[in-house]
């Protein structure tokens, strides 16, 4: 296992490094220069000769290249051109809302999708079976911002069962402010007994999170349900059958673990693929996430602030991956064994 | 003397992932077929959209969103096109960019795969270190990131898309190709003297391919959902191309006020993912078996 | 035929990635049949593997090339020596369907092979291919078939006419029957008696059933966990093992009509990593098998790997082996 | 305990209710708010919240068409329009507590003047400024202009504590701090939160807090147009800044909202390129001109905005009837056609930028690019945000920059002067005149418009027509698309708004009523 | 304890089983021979009513219980408490993820014993076949496959199973622990009055352990009886091809005197 974990610790800090160059070479390729974007345009030369030393433009790619590797581990992310704050902060200051987002509509898909999986692997080829099947290709299949419009419209303005759009009700900043320790909303709500602003950050972020959950939700029920049937098919299920177990139990007791091993991984996966969804979403349910820093960075070709943003969730997706193995060496013993 | 044939051949992969469908489920088949409706819908466009030109670059501004009606069965949008003959020409761009998406990053992703699983080696662990640093990025996330360096066009859709999908057929082929590599007719080739690109070509390749395909048609849904939210986010195809995420993104005020214009365009997307998904899903499990 | 070759491992040490799985072997396939023998995953396929040339061995070398001193190690070998011995030296794999190119016909298959070594195509190609299938007792409209259209057996002449196919001096059999029913099994193995006596071949035959190697092997190698524990004549060994490894296996047979077969000892036990490998097994282990890896040595037309190889003999010239 | 506490400060203690007389007022922008904080240089959106902060001499009253009162409360010039005094109000506090006098408001028009960033230009004329006593302010001029009109700008003009500070007072401000005078003074400001930023009342404040009003005003940044209206709709805001025409339509017929449309000073300009690209052509320029389907966007844009009649929207000294373009593809394509391009010739490729996220705009893209397009000319439209795609129309490398540069233009102040002095007057290095025309008659044409405007305005009158003719016929350097209706949707509930357009989307939200 | 009669399992029109009688009482072992494909593992799994997606007629008889006839509780509760089931494929029968000890526990907390009576009767039953009980802590990737097969028996054991069906339950073992799984069931069945129907297609094996035999061709049965019968005097000629077959060794010392080298072997020589 230890062995098994630093191999894959070390693939993780080569694939990082491969990112980092990779997001690099794609910030040098966008145009514009950014120390004019960054001194403004009524710059003297002096002003933009030192813009251009701060960002290091007059240096040899290499050169640039280590100097930005040796920035980013010394916790230098660059400074943002269209915000002008360092963009380390921008993105702890966006991230944690994203997390609370994406966190939100992990926890409604897995505990969406997981089941409905199971359902359909139990009722294979019968009527829940292809209810469950199609509902979850359209989940998959639906664009995002689109859904996002039409739940909108729908639960919030239509029925106005859920609030139209943001992270809670900022009107109780006054009656009972949030002490902030993660960033996070609900969960600084939660942790502190703020119950007030606890509800209102649930409220708000139902729809939202329903909306991104749509997809991961539709990809974890088909990949349950393919892998369950796979393994209930294994000789181990034929011999729990033997024993005298129903096909309920084999399924849930004893086949649903071995076929979680697919299943993490695609977590894994949707994880980083579900922040970018949020991107989209977020403009529409005025969510204060990293998606709205994003949209705007690419807008003002902020390269600083792209590459940030690249950057955290390609790390982010390395670290779910990550994760997912240690999880899954929990879950399934022979992975410790490797 | 001969050893008469056993009664039922057994089970092995048959020649392309078309010979598939022979034994798919309904559900499938319900995905092909529409699948074929919306290629057809596409290839005909111009006959059997209502108002070819309005696919194009006619602008009707006096007739501006206009519900759906006898004349206009979609509505119009708003600048007065007819959204049925754009949703229809919308198809085109489409599912051109979903094949060439999938072909370029088919073809790269293959051939990186089937030299990394034959190879093996340092060979491998490059190629596939590479590939997990493009993985790394979630598709749309890179496509963002050049679709700004690149000007906005269907063909920036293309190669932006392209560049984050190979890798996965990378990973796939390679995976499928190294376990082709281990298996007895490649040894057999390798101890006939055969040279070691030729079994590669020959052996290994071929033998490497079917769950790629099936992986391809499955991933077509996904390739048009990115190219959606890529012309959503205003970074894919413009005026006057008739593209369904564009549309979606242009008619988002209208949303509350005048739907058809989102919802149609959306309801495309939404089907077309949905033929590309079901069938792939079809193909996947009758891999499977 | 032109002069004998041999084919041999010369301390081969063989790894898959770090983990070593055949330790230090020493054995050579010359005229007549040559048997491996030993129990599942004790590294007869991965030895074959490296006298196919299809892996490096980590150390030793496998040397090949006419009877006599001029061998060369496969490690040296340029193209044209590789060409020969690809020429010389050809395998039939357990599994036929395995060693089948899915996608190919048998034609296909066997023409490669054929355009391979002897630059054949067309027609001439086409009645070459009909012959080889004849040659295995085939019909030859068998030729444009594919594999999954044809019986275990029939896909299994195919892979063997295949390596005739390239006129070879020696095949490596690696199980060349155990994926097929025990009829088909006996008539494959004939056919391939008969082929070898017809053609002059040497050949390496690796397979489980004691049987088996008996009916076709002039001398044979015993393997447990990578290691060769006893070598000699094929009738010698199995008549009378000189290793408890050898012995239970034999005893362990079962035979037509015979006694039920008797456990031997402490089977659960995975091979020891220090001393001898097989003392946890081993009946007659004492302490020195586990201080001390025996090493081959001859003894009595023989070489074998064990401390207790002359209590083994003796114990085996009696009825009953007697048990601690 | 432990951990910040998000949001002010000085809240009260959980549990507290708010009273009825805590109401507060929301604004919802679909843009980030702040990006500069000094009242020197600030010459973006946020003028929305920097109005309700800081006070200027005058405002401009579009009913009078005069410049008012604000923190001064009279003021007379010499005839020859040279010299103007300003008598201030006298006990006014900035929100730092020091008070408000002559001094200290020529200390900061002389800074801003200094920095000489934003909108700075507005003070051109002033030679020399002198605080006779502590109310009045003496101006003397270079040349004559209506300086009562320049104080009332809204940019630029902010009287403001320059002594807040003994740091860098840029910096200061930049951190979130105010020094104003106005009615309202920042709450808590964080920058890409929903509600990014809160103004609270300054209880200080020299018109006093007797009557109704709102105590507190939350800006909450609200891309969607459609989220904003719906967010309206349900009560949860008070003040929409924009929608599109079919929700205002809906709007109107909400009972819950009220709505408001006003002709604006603002109209949307398409400027071409005249020194680089082939745009370089006169011909083609013209034929672009020719090309845009001017009634078409009218209709599509339905309501949200009116033809324009030359340069200078209606309601300015300068509008020039009888100049409203028409479409005319076959001219355009006989010009193209002149010029080797067009159906059959070789396809014109040409590059336009303009601002992400406004419909109306989009609509323009979609019209041109659709009528281009049968002309055989490829028209690659990029949505950008407005600094960046001001950036590249500056960019020193003219290759970088586009051919078509689409933007809004209004005056600082009510005077038609800033469309020719800012966008076609010559200057290096490159401003806003980002059709990037030379032509040193037009330079010559447009310096003599302020002193024809403070004593000749009949003159003036032919020097605006004169001028239009040039920029828009004969250089065919721009075309101006159509002249803004602002069309703002509110609550029921908020009494006494009306729009302003000289002060664009600003809310004077001291002279609101919180309503029932 | 197992009596089928007219038994025919059917994918389509095809009969890919088929067996008109076969009966196995306490302490018999009956051993089911045939060619790959041959329906052996078919009829064995129909007996316990774990065929799927094919059509079973005929009339099954298992511990008492009318096996086509029973409703799905009381075919669950037949199988692993009356008859249980031993597969070919000894560690992949063993659920991964998941320690010999906890499916033990489980499955005998689903026939009802829980507590100390089932942990007791899961030391007996790992006791019985000779393992230690340290084995009930492991992972089935940590035991060898001898152990996992005498471990599947133990299952059967502790669950109080009267008779065993094995599928190949030593094909994927060396020859040498294939002893040792073969010495338990006959030890268990001499000892407990065990019944074993098991699958094989080593007639070697067979001819020493069965005391019937069952000898399958396409589907069908063509020739049962007693071991001694099918052995000495087979009926059929495919039963004579398969006997035919075996591959001979040379004979113990004890058993026969040494034969000179080379010539050992062809004593068996078949007919061809
Ligand atoms: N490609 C491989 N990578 C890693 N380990 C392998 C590989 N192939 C075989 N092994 C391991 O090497 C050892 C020897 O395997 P090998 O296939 O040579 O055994 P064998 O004697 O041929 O067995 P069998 O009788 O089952 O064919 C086994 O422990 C096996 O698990
Ligand atoms: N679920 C199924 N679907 C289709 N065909 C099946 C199914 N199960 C078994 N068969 C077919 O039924 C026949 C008998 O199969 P069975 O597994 O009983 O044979 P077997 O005698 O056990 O063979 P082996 O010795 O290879 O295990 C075979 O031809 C097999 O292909
Ligand atoms: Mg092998
Ligand atoms: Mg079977």
């Amino acid at each position: 296992m230890l062995r098994y974990l630093t191999r894959r610790l070390g693939q993780a800090v080569l694939v990082v490094a491969g990112v980092v160059v990779l997001t690099f070479v794609i910030m040098r390729l966008v145009p514009g220069d950014p120390a004019v974007a960054y001194a403004g345009p009524r710059a003297s030369p002096a002003e933009l000769a030192a813009a251009r030393a701060q960002f290091g433009l007059d240096d040899s790619l290499p050169v640039q290249l280590w100097k930005y590797v040796r920035d980013l581990a010394g916790g230098n992310w660059g400074v943002s051109l269209h915000t002008r704050q360092p963009v380390r902060d921008d993105l702890f200051q966006a991230f944690p809302a994203s997390l609370e987002l994406v966190g939100a509509a992990l926890i409604i898909a897995i505990v969406v999708g997981i089941p409905l999986g199971v359902g359909a692997a139990r009722f294979k080829g019968k009527f829940p079976d292809l209810s469950i099947r199609v509902s979850s290709m359209l989940a998959v299949s639906i664009p995002v911002f689109w859904l996002a419009l039409a739940l909108q419209t729908v639960f919030a303005s239509g029925l106005g069962w859920f609030p139209v759009a943001g992270e809670y009700d900022s009107a109780l900043d006054k009656t009972s402010p949030l002490h902030v320790y993660t960033n996070i909303t609900a969960v600084d709500a939660l942790i502190t007994g703020n119950w007030p602003i606890l509800l209102s950050a649930l409220a708000h972020l139902v729809l939202p999170a329903l909306v991104i959950a749509a997809y991961p939700a539709g990809v974890i029920a088909q990949m349950t349900r393919a892998s369950l049937i796979e393994e209930s098919a294994r000789d181990h299920a034929r011999l729990e059958r033997a024993l005298g177990f129903g096909e309920t139990s084999v399924l849930t007791r004893f086949a649903l673990r071995p076929a979680l091993n697919p299943v993490l991984s695609l977590i894994a996966l949707v994880f980083a693929y579900s922040i970018v969804n949020g991107f989209l979403v977020e403009a529409v349910f005025n969510w204060p996430g990293l998606g709205r820093y994003a949209a705007d960075s690419i807008r003002s070709l902020d390269t600083p602030s792209i590459a940030g943003v690249t950057l955290l969730v390609a790390v982010l997706y390395v670290v779910a991956n990550l994760a997912v193995d240690l999880i899954q060496g929990v879950i399934d013993p022979r992975m410790r064994a490797r | 003397m001969t050893v008469s044939a056993s009664p039922e051949a057994p089970p092995v992969l048959r020649r392309t992932a078309l010979r598939h469908l022979a034994g798919v489920d309904r559900l499938a088949m319900v995905g092909a077929v529409l699948l074929a409706l919306i290629v057809l819908a596409a290839l005909l466009a111009p006959l059997i959209a209502p108002y070819p030109d309005d696919g194009g670059s006619a602008t009707h501004p006096l007739d501006a969103l206009l519900p759906p009606s006898g004349a206009h069965w979609f509505g119009t949008d708003q600048v007065g096109r007819d959204v049925l003959s754009r949703v229809l020409y919308g198809a085109r761009t489409s599912l051109l960019i979903a094949v060439a998406v999938l072909v370029i990053s088919g073809v790269v992703g293959v051939v990186l795969g089937v030299v990394a699983g034959y190879a093996g080696g340092w060979v491998r662990d490059v190629i596939m270190r590479v590939t997990d640093v493009f993985l790394a990025f979630p598709a749309l996330l890179l496509s963002l990131a050049l679709a700004v360096v690149l000007q906005p066009s269907v063909t920036t859709v293309i190669v932006s898309i392209a560049v984050t999908w190979w890798p996965w057929y990378t990973r796939l082929t390679a995976s499928v190709a190294a376990s082709v590599s281990t298996r007895g007719f490649v040894d057999a080739a390798r101890c006939l003297g055969v040279p070691a690109p030729v079994i590669a070509i020959r052996h290994v390749l071929p033998n490497s391919l079917t769950p790629v395909l099936v992986q391809l048609s499955l991933d077509g849904g996904g390739v048009i959902l990115t190219a959606a939210a890529l012309s959503y986010l205003g970074l894919g195809a413009h005026e006057p191309t008739s593209e369904w995420g564009l549309m979606v993104q242009q008619g988002q005020s209208l949303f509350t006020t005048d739907w058809w214009v989102v919802t149609f365009p959306g309801l495309a997307i939404l089907v077309t993912a949905f033929a590309f998904n079901v069938l792939g899903e079809g193909l996947r499990a009758r891999l499977a078996r | 035929m032109s002069e004998p070759v041999v084919l041999g491992a010369e301390a081969v040490t063989l790894a898959y990635g770090s983990t070593a799985v055949v330790h230090d072997v020493t054995l050579s396939v010359g005229e007549g049949g040559t048997g491996l023998i030993g129990e599942s995953g004790s590294g007869k396929t991965t030895l074959a593997r490296a006298l196919l040339g299809l892996l490096r061995p980590r150390s030793g070398a496998v040397r090949y090339g006419p009877r006599g001193s001029d061998t060369a190690d496969l490690a040296s070998l340029d193209r044209k020596g590789w060409a020969r011995f690809r020429g010389d030296v050809q395998p039939v794999f357990q599994d036929g369907s395995e060693a089948l190119d899915p996608r190919m016909t048998v034609e296909a298959s066997i023409g490669e092979a054929l355009t391979t070594h002897h630059r054949m195509a067309g027609n001439a190609r086409r009645e070459r291919v009909t012959a080889l299938l004849e040659d295995v007792g085939l019909e030859p409209a068998l030729a444009s078939r594919r594999p999954h259209q044809m019986s275990g057996g029939q896909r299994q002449r195919v892979a063997i006419a295949r390596a005739l196919a390239v006129e070879p001096r020696l095949l490596v059999l690696d199980e060349p029957t155990s994926a097929l029913d025990v009829t088909v099994q006996a008539r494959i193995l004939d056919l391939l008696e008969r082929l070898a006596g017809e053609h002059g071949l040497g050949y390496l035959l690796i397979t489980h059933n004691l049987g088996v190697v008996d009916r076709l092997c002039r001398t044979s190698h015993v393997m447990f966990a990578g290691r060769v524990v006893e070598s000699g004549p094929t009738t010698e060994l199995l008549t009378r093992p000189a290793h408890p490894y050898t012995l239970a296996l034999r005893d362990a047979v079962p035979r037509l009509g015979g006694e039920p077969p008797r456990p031997s000892g402490r089977t659960e036990a995975v091979p020891a990593e220090t001393g001898c490998p097989f003392r946890l097994r081993c009946p007659l282990a004492v302490d020195a098998c586990r201080e001390e890896a025996p090493v081959a040595r001859d003894l009595r037309g023989r070489m074998v790997a064990c401390h207790r190889a002359e209590d083994v003999l003796a114990a085996n010239e009696v009825p009953h082996a007697p048990r601690q | 305990g432990g951990g910040k506490v998000r949001g002010a400060e000085d809240s009260p203690q959980p549990g507290t209710s708010l009273s009825a007389a805590d109401a507060t007022f929301t604004y919802v922008p679909n843009l980030d708010v702040v990006t500069d904080w000094d009242p020197a240089s600030s010459y973006s959106n946020e003028i929305i919240a920097m109005e309700n902060v800081y006070e200027s001499l005058t405002r401009y009253n579009p009913q009078t068409k005069k410049a008012e009162p604000r923190l001064a409360t009279s003021w007379t010039s010499t005839p020859d329009g040279k010299s103007w005094t300003f008598t201030l109000r006298s006990g006014v506090k900035f929100h730092t507590g020091k008070p408000l006098d002559a001094a200290a408001a020529k200390a900061a028009i002389e800074r801003t003047i200094e920095v000489n960033q934003g909108a700075a230009y507005i003070w051109g004329a002033v030679d020399k400024i002198e605080a006779k006593d502590a109310t009045t302010l003496v101006f003397t001029l270079k040349y004559p202009t209506a300086l009562d009109l320049v104080a009332s700008a809204g940019y630029a003009s902010y009287i403001y504590d320059t002594t807040a500070t003994t740091d860098d007072l840029n910096k200061w401000f930049n951190a979130g701090h105010d020094a104003g005078s106005g009615p309202y003074t920042i709450d808590s400001w964080q920058k890409g939160q929903e509600t990014e930023l809160t103004l609270k009342k300054f209880d200080d404040y020299w018109g006093g807090w007797s009557g109704q009003h709102y105590s507190k005003i939350a800006f909450r940044v609200t891309p969607e147009l459609t989220t904003a209206w719906q967010l309206l709709q349900r009560g949860e805001v008070s003040f929409v800044q924009r929608l599109n025409s079919q929700l205002f339509a809906q709007a109107s017929t909400t009972p819950s909202v009220q709505t408001s449309q006003t002709p604006s000073f603002q109209n949307l300009l398409a400027l071409f390129n005249t020194q680089s690209g082939p745009l370089k052509d006169v011909r083609l320029r013209q034929a672009v001109q020719k090309a845009i389907d001017y009634d078409g966007l009218i209709a599509a844009i339905k309501g949200s905005g009116v033809a324009a009649s030359g340069l200078v929207p209606g309601g300015l000294l300068g509008n020039t009837p009888g100049m409203t373009p028409k479409q005319d593809l076959p001219g355009a394509e006989a010009l193209l056609k002149e010029a080797g391009y067009g159906p059959g010739g070789k396809q014109l490729d040409l590059t336009m930028t303009y601002a992400q996220g406004d419909s109306d705009q989009d609509l323009f893209v979609t019209l041109l690019t659709s009528a281009l397009d049968k002309l055989n000319v490829k028209l690659t439209a990029k949505p950008l945000q407005w600094t960046t795609q001001w950036d590249q129309g500056k960019s020193k490398d003219e290759s970088k920059r586009q051919d078509i540069f689409i933007m809004y233009w209004y005056p600082d102040y009510a005077d038609a002067y800033s469309w020719f002095v800012n966008v076609f007057h010559s200057a290096e290095p490159i401003s806003f005149n980002l059709s990037y025309l030379k032509d040193d008659a037009i330079d010559k044409e447009i310096d003599s418009l302020p002193e024809l405007t403070a004593i000749d305005q009949p003159g003036a009158e032919k020097a605006y027509a004169d001028l239009q003719n040039k920029i828009i016929n004969e250089q065919a350097a721009v075309s101006a698309l159509f002249v803004q209706n602002y069309q703002r949707a509110y609550a029921k509930s908020v009494e006494g708004y009306v729009d302003n357009p000289a002060y664009p989307n600003v809310v004077f939200v001291y002279d609101l009523k919180p309503g029932a | 304890m197992i009596k089928i009669r007219n038994l025919a399992v059917r994918i389509g029109d095809r009969v890919i089983a088929s067996v008109p009688e076969l009966d196995v009482t306490a302490g018999e072992c009956v051993a089911i021979v045939g060619e790959s494909g041959s329906g052996k593992t078919t009829t064995l799994l129909a007996t316990l009513g774990l065929v799927e997606g094919a059509a079973v007629t005929g009339e099954i008889t298992l511990g008492g219980v009318d096996v086509l006839g029973a409703s799905p509780a009381e075919l669950m509760s037949v199988r692993g408490s009356r008859a249980a089931l031993v597969m070919q494929s000894p560690q992949a029968a063993l659920n991964p993820t998941m320690r010999l000890g906890t499916l033990m526990r489980r499955a005998l907390a689903r026939h009802g014993v829980k507590g100390d009576e089932a942990r007791r009767k899961a030391e007996d039953a790992v006791a019985a076949v000779l393992l230690d009980t340290a084995i009930l802590r492991r992972y089935p990737h940590q035991v060898s496959g001898g152990q996992a097969q005498r471990f599947a028996i133990a299952l059967a054991l502790a669950l109080g199973a009267e008779v065993v069906l094995a599928d190949e339950p030593t094909s994927a073992l060396d020859v040498t622990v294939q002893a040792e799984v073969v010495a338990v069931l006959r030890r268990l069945r001499d000892e407990r009055g065990l019944a074993v129907l098991f699958v094989s297609h080593d007639l070697a094996l067979v001819s020493t352990i069965a005391d019937r035999v069952v000898v399958m061709k396409e589907g069908a049965v063509v020739e049962s009886g007693t071991a001694a019968d099918v052995f000495d005097r087979p009926r059929d000629a495919y039963t004579r091809e398969l006997i035919a077959a075996v591959p001979r060794l040379p004979e113990r010392p004890a058993e026969t005197a040494a034969t000179p080298p080379g010539e050992a072997g062809r004593t068996g020589e078949e007919e061809t």
